[in-house]
C-alpha cells in the first residue's frame, strides 16, 4: 500500500467531510444546502474513482480497445446526480417559502421567531 | 394477461403509475378515486403475495428478464411480504381516510398534488420492501423520502415548512450515508445485488471496508429510522405534517427504515459479522434503553397531543430495535410483531387525533378537555389504541411486549425485562393524561362546542382500533409471519 | 423587457442549434456519451435561455405552463407504457426481448422509447423548476 | 484544487460567491471525472451540477437574499463529527484495492458479462447506456419517477396561492 495507491480515496473523504461540515456547522439554509451537495458529489468520486484502469477507455466498445474503465459505478452515479439535483430543487423551494414565511433563512433568527411566537401566544 | 407471476412488479408498479395518471387527469375528485384504488390494488397484491409465500416460500422476480445479479431483482420473502402487508394495509386506509382531511386541510388547487405525493410515498416504501437490490433500495427511498418532504411541509402551519426542510437536511445525509456504505461494499465484493452480497460478503479477506460499510449503514439507516439519539427531526415532522400524512408516516415510514436495518445486518452481514465483529448488540440495546427512557419522559411533559405520540413513537421504535439488538428468536419476532402492532397502534391514534384536528382546528391538550363527551367515539378509540401503546393484556401491545420480555429472559438479561415492564408505566402515565383530558375534565367554555368527527375519518380509524384489539387475540397471523421471518433471518443465508 | 439588439439575434441563432445538440445527444446515446437525461437537461437549457433573452411571459407563450406539467407526468406515463408492453406481450416487466421477434431489436427498440420518456420527463421537470422560481420572484416584485 | 475551493466554500460568507464557487466546482468535477473515464457521467455533472444548480441557487437567492449571518458559536460538535467520520473512512479504506488494480472484485465480477456480452445482447456499444437502460433498466425508471416527484414536490411548494384571486396564473 502506498500513498499513491489510495491517494483518491483520502481526496474523496476530504470533500465528503468538508461538505458535511458545513451542512452542520452553518446556519444558513441555502449554504447548508449547498454542503449538502458538496457531501452527495463527493460520493460520486468514492465510487467512479476505483473504477479507473489506468490505460483503460471509456466503456464504449469498439474494435480499437481491449480495457475500459468499470461501467456500473458510472449508471449508478448517473442515478445519484439526478437525485442529488432533485433533493436541491426540493430543498430550495422548501428554503424560498420558508424566508416568505419568516422573512430569514437564517436558522437562529427562524428559531427565534418561532420562540417569541410562542411566548406571545 | 396479467397473471399472479408478475404480482411483485405489479405492487410496486401500480402506485407508481397512479402517480403520471393523477397529475394528467388533474381532477381532485379523480385524484382521489385513483390514489385509493392503487392503494386498494397494492393491499390486495401484498395479502396474496404474502399468502404465496406462505404456501411455496420465497418469490423472486427478474426486471427485464435479466438474471440477477446483473439485472434487478425483486425478492419476496417470509419478512419482505410480512412488512409489504403492514406498509399496504396502513395506505389503504390512511387513503380512505385522505378524502375528508385532506379536503378540510389542504386548498383545492393542492389536492391532485397531495394524492401524486402520496402514492409515490407509498410506491417508494413499498418499493424499499420488496427490492432484492442495495441500489434500488437508495433508489426508492429517495422516491420515498422526497415526497415526504413535500407532504410534511404541506402541513398548514409555517413551522411545517421547518419541519420539512430539517428532515430533508438529516434524511439526505442519512441517504447519502447509506449510498457509502453500499459503495463500500461495491468496492469490495463487486456485486449490488443483496442475496449475492450476502453470499460474497463472507468470503471478503479483509473486514475493514466492510466493517466501515456497516456503520455506514447503521448511521444513515438510523437516521431514517429516527433511531436515537438520532431522532431530532421526527416530532416536529409529525407534529406539523397534515394529519393523515403523520398517521401514514408513523405507521410505515420509520418502520420500512428498521426493515431495511434488520435486513442488512441479518442477511447481508450475517449475525455473526454483526454481533461479533462490532460490540452492535451492546450499542443497539444501549441506545434503545436510552430511547426509552428519555423519548417517554419527554412525551409525558408535551402540551401537544401530536407531539406526545410523536416522542412515544421514537420511544416505541427502541424497543422495535430492543427486540433487534437481542438478536434471538423471540427478540426478533418480537421486533417484528411490534413492527406490525406498533404500526397500528400509532396508525389508529393519530387518525383520531386527525378527526381532533378538523373538529377543534388543534390538536392541544387543552382542545381534548372533555371530548368525552362531545367525540365519544374517538376518544374512546384512543384509549383503546392507548392500552395498545401501554401493552395491556388483550390488545395487540401486549403480544408484543410478551415476546420483548421472552427474549429478554432467554438471553439472561432479566434487567431488561424488568426495564420493558418498568417503562411501561411511563406510557401509563402518558396516556393517562389524555384519559384524564377527555373524561375527566370539563370542556373550557371557550373551546367550540364541535360534534363527533365525521364518519368518514371514524371509520378507518376504527378499523386500525379494531386491529389491535382483533391481533390481541388471533395473533396466528403476525405472530405466526414474524416468527417464520425472524427463524429465516438467524437461520443464516436468505 | 431587454432591448439589446446583439443578444437577441445571437440567441435566436443560438436556440436552434442548442435544440439541435440535444437531438444529437439524445439519439447518439448509443454510441456515444449521453442520452436522455442529458438531452433533456439541454433542451430545457435552450428555453431557459430564451426565457432570459425575451423574458418569461415569452417563454411562457412559446412554452405553455400547463403544457409543461403534461410533459412531467406524460414522460413517466412513458416509460411504464414500456415496462406494461412487456408484461403484455407476455414477458417480465420491462422486458425488451419480447419486443419485436428479434431480441436485440427488442432491446434497441426498448432502449429507444425510455429515453424518449426520460427525456420528456427531465425536459419538463427542469422547466417547471425554472418556471416555478422565476415566477415567484415576479410575483412578489409585483406585490411590493 | 477541488480541496482547496471546499475549503473556500466553508469561509466564504457572502453567498453569491459561494454559489459561483460551487459551480466551478462542480466543473473542476466534471474534469476529474473525465480523467477516470467517466465521460457519461461527466456531461451529467456539467450539465446538471454546473449548469442547472447553479441557475437554481441564484434564482433562490434572488429570492432569499445573498448574505450569511455570522456563523454559529458551537463549532465542536461538527468538527467532532467530521473527525469521527475521516477515523471511519479512512479506516475502511485501508482494506480497498489499490487504484487502478484490474484484479479487484468489482472488476472480476458482474463487469466481464457487461462489457464482452452487453453489445451483443443489447445491440448498444456504450455500455454505460446499456446498463442504464436496459440491465438496470428499473433504476432508471425509479430516477425518472424521482425528478418527477421533485417537480411536482415544487409545483405543490410554489404553486401561487392568492386567496382573492388577483394574481391570474397563465
Amino acid at each position: 500500500m502506498t500513498f499513491a495507491s489510495h491517494y483518491t480515496y483520502w481526496m474523496t473523504i476530504l470533500l465528503m467531510v468538508g461538505g458535511l461540515y458545513i451542512v452542520i456547522a452553518r446556519g444558513n439554509l441555502i449554504k447548508k444546502l449547498i454542503g449538502l451537495a458538496i457531501f452527495q458529489t463527493s460520493v460520486y468520486l468514492l465510487y467512479i474513482a476505483p473504477g479507473k484502469l489506468i490505460g483503460g477507455t471509456a466503456p464504449i466498445v469498439s474494435e480499437a480497445f481491449k480495457v475500459y474503465s468499470n461501467p456500473l459505478p458510472h449508471v449508478l452515479i448517473l442515478t445519484a446526480i439526478v437525485v442529488g439535483v432533485a433533493t436541491l430543487a426540493l430543498g430550495l423551494a422548501i428554503a424560498v417559502r420558508i424566508s416568505e414565511a419568516y422573512g430569514s433563512v437564517e436558522e437562529d433568527e427562524i428559531l427565534s421567531v418561532d420562540r417569541n411566537e410562542v411566548d406571545g401566544a | 394477461m396479467l397473471s399472479a407471476e408478475h404480482l411483485p412488479a405489479l405492487q410496486v408498479v401500480v402506485p407508481l403509475a397512479a402517480a403520471p395518471l393523477i397529475v394528467l387527469l388533474r381532477r381532485p375528485g379523480a385524484a382521489w378515486a385513483i390514489a385509493a384504488a392503487a392503494a386498494a390494488f397494492a393491499f390486495a397484491c401484498a395479502v396474496m403475495l404474502a399468502w404465496r409465500v406462505a404456501a411455496e416460500g420465497a418469490i423472486s422476480y427478474e426486471l427485464g428478464s435479466w438474471a440477477p445479479p446483473w439485472g434487478i431483482e425483486y425478492r419476496v420473502d417470509a419478512l419482505s411480504s410480512f412488512v409489504l402487508v403492514l406498509v399496504a394495509s396502513i395506505g389503504a386506509v390512511a387513503a380512505l381516510y385522505a378524502r375528508r382531511s385532506i379536503a378540510a386541510e389542504l386548498h383545492v388547487d393542492q389536492h391532485y398534488l397531495f394524492y401524486t405525493m402520496f402514492v409515490l410515498c407509498l410506491a417508494g416504501l413499498l418499493g424499499m420492501t420488496i427490492t432484492g437490490d442495495a441500489f434500488n433500495l437508495f433508489v426508492f427511498m429517495e422516491i420515498s423520502s422526497l415526497s415526504m418532504y413535500v407532504l410534511i411541509a404541506l402541513g398548514s402551519h409555517r413551522r411545517a415548512l421547518l419541519a420539512g426542510f430539517q428532515y430533508l437536511i438529516l434524511g439526505t445525509i442519512g441517504a447519502t450515508c447509506f449510498v457509502i456504505g453500499v459503495g463500500l461494499l461495491y468496492l469490495s465484493t463487486g456485486t449490488l445485488n443483496i442475496a449475492d452480497l450476502a453470499l460474497r460478503v463472507q468470503e471478503v479477506q479483509d473486514l475493514r471496508p466492510v466493517l466501515a460499510a456497516l456503520a455506514f449503514l447503521t448511521v444513515g439507516i438510523s437516521l431514517k429510522a429516527a433511531l436515537f439519539p438520532l431522532h431530532l427531526w421526527l416530532p416536529n415532522a409529525y407534529t406539523y405534517a397534515p394529519s393523515v400524512v403523520s398517521a401514514f408516516l408513523a405507521a410505515t415510514a420509520t418502520k420500512v427504515s428498521i426493515y431495511v436495518l434488520v435486513r442488512f445486518y441479518f442477511t447481508v452481514f450475517g449475525e455473526q459479522l454483526v454481533l461479533e465483529a462490532l460490540p452492535m448488540s451492546e450499542v443497539l440495546i444501549g441506545l434503545s434503553v436510552l430511547a426509552i427512557v428519555t423519548a417517554s419522559l419527554v412525551a409525558v411533559f408535551q402540551e401537544d397531543l401530536k407531539r406526545m405520540f410523536a416522542y412515544s413513537s421514537v420511544a416505541q421504535i427502541g424497543y422495535i430495535t430492543l427486540g433487534v439488538g437481542l438478536a434471538n428468536t423471540s427478540g426478533l419476532t418480537a421486533a417484528m410483531v411490534h413492527l406490525f402492532n406498533h404500526g397500528i397502534t400509532k396508525g389508529a391514534i393519530f387518525l383520531l387525533l386527525g378527526g381532533l384536528a378538523l373538529r377543534a382546528g388543534r390538536t392541544g391538550f387543552d382542545c381534548a378537555a372533555g371530548i368525552a363527551r362531545s367525540m365519544p367515539l374517538t376518544a374512546f378509540g384512543m384509549v383503546i389504541a392507548g392500552l395498545s401503546l401501554i401493552g395491556v393484556p388483550g390488545t395487540a401491545g401486549f403480544i408484543s411486549k410478551w415476546y420483548l420480555v421472552l427474549g429478554a429472559i432467554e438471553q439472561g438479561q432479566w434487567w431488561l425485562a424488568a426495564l420493558v415492564v418498568v417503562t411501561s408505566l411511563i406510557a401509563v402515565a402518558y396516556v393517562w393524561r389524555l384519559v384524564e383530558a377527555a373524561y375527566l375534565t370539563e370542556p373550557a367554555a371557550a373551546t367550540p362546542q364541535a360534534g363527533e368527527a365525521p364518519l368518514s375519518l371514524l371509520v378507518p380509524a376504527w378499523v386500525l382500533v379494531a386491529a389491535c384489539v382483533y391481533f390481541g387475540f388471533e395473533t396466528s397471523f403476525n405472530v405466526g409471519g414474524a416468527r417464520a421471518a425472524a427463524e429465516m433471518l438467524l437461520g443464516g443465508g436468505p | 423587457m431587454r432591448t439589446e439588439i446583439v443578444l437577441r439575434v445571437v440567441g435566436k441563432l443560438l436556440i436552434p442549434f442548442m435544440l439541435l445538440f440535444a437531438l444529437y445527444v439524445q439519439f447518439h446515446g448509443d454510441f456515444g456519451p449521453g442520452g436522455g437525461f442529458q438531452a433533456g437537461v439541454i433542451t430545457a437549457a435552450a428555453v431557459i435561455f430564451y426565457a432570459l433573452i425575451f423574458g418569461l411571459p415569452a417563454a411562457r407563450r412559446v412554452v405553455p405552463d400547463r403544457v409543461v406539467e403534461t410533459m412531467v407526468a406524460l414522460g413517466v406515463a412513458i416509460y411504464l407504457g414500456v415496462g406494461f408492453a412487456g408484461l403484455a406481450l407476455g414477458g417480465n416487466f420491462l422486458d425488451y426481448f419480447v419486443l419485436d421477434p428479434n431480441p436485440v431489436e427488442g432491446q434497441h427498440r426498448g432502449i429507444f422509447w425510455i429515453e424518449i420518456g426520460v427525456l420528456v420527463t427531465v425536459t419538463g421537470v427542469m422547466l417547471k423548476i425554472f418556471y416555478m422560481f422565476a415566477g415567484r420572484g415576479r410575483g412578489d416584485e409585483r406585490d411590493q | 484544487m477541488m480541496a482547496a475551493l471546499t475549503v473556500a466554500i466553508v469561509v466564504q460568507r457572502n453567498l453569491f460567491s459561494v454559489v459561483v464557487l460551487s459551480g466551478v466546482y462542480s466543473f473542476l468535477m466534471a474534469t476529474v471525472l473525465v480523467a477516470l473515464d467517466a465521460v457519461d457521467v461527466a456531461m451529467t455533472e456539467a450539465s446538471v451540477g454546473a449548469g442547472m444548480s447553479t441557475v437554481l441557487l441564484l434564482g433562490a437567492l434572488y429570492l432569499c437574499g445573498g448574505e450569511e449571518a455570522k456563523p454559529m458559536q458551537r463549532r465542536f460538535l461538527p468538527l467532532a463529527v467530521a473527525i469521527v467520520i475521516v477515523a471511519a473512512l479512512v479506516y475502511g479504506t485501508f482494506g480497498l484495492p489499490a487504484f487502478s488494480d484490474s484484479q479487484a472484485p468489482f472488476h472480476t465480477h458482474v463487469i466481464p458479462r457487461y462489457l464482452i456480452d452487453g453489445p451483443k445482447e443489447t445491440g448498444v456499444p456504450n455500455v454505460v447506456t446499456a446498463v442504464l437502460a436496459s440491465y438496470r433498466g428499473f433504476d432508471t425508471l425509479g430516477e425518472v419517477v424521482v425528478v418527477f416527484t421533485a417537480g411536482i414536490g415544487v409545483i405543490a411548494l410554489l404553486r401561487p396561492r392568492r386567496k382573492g384571486g388577483k394574481e391570474k396564473r397563465k
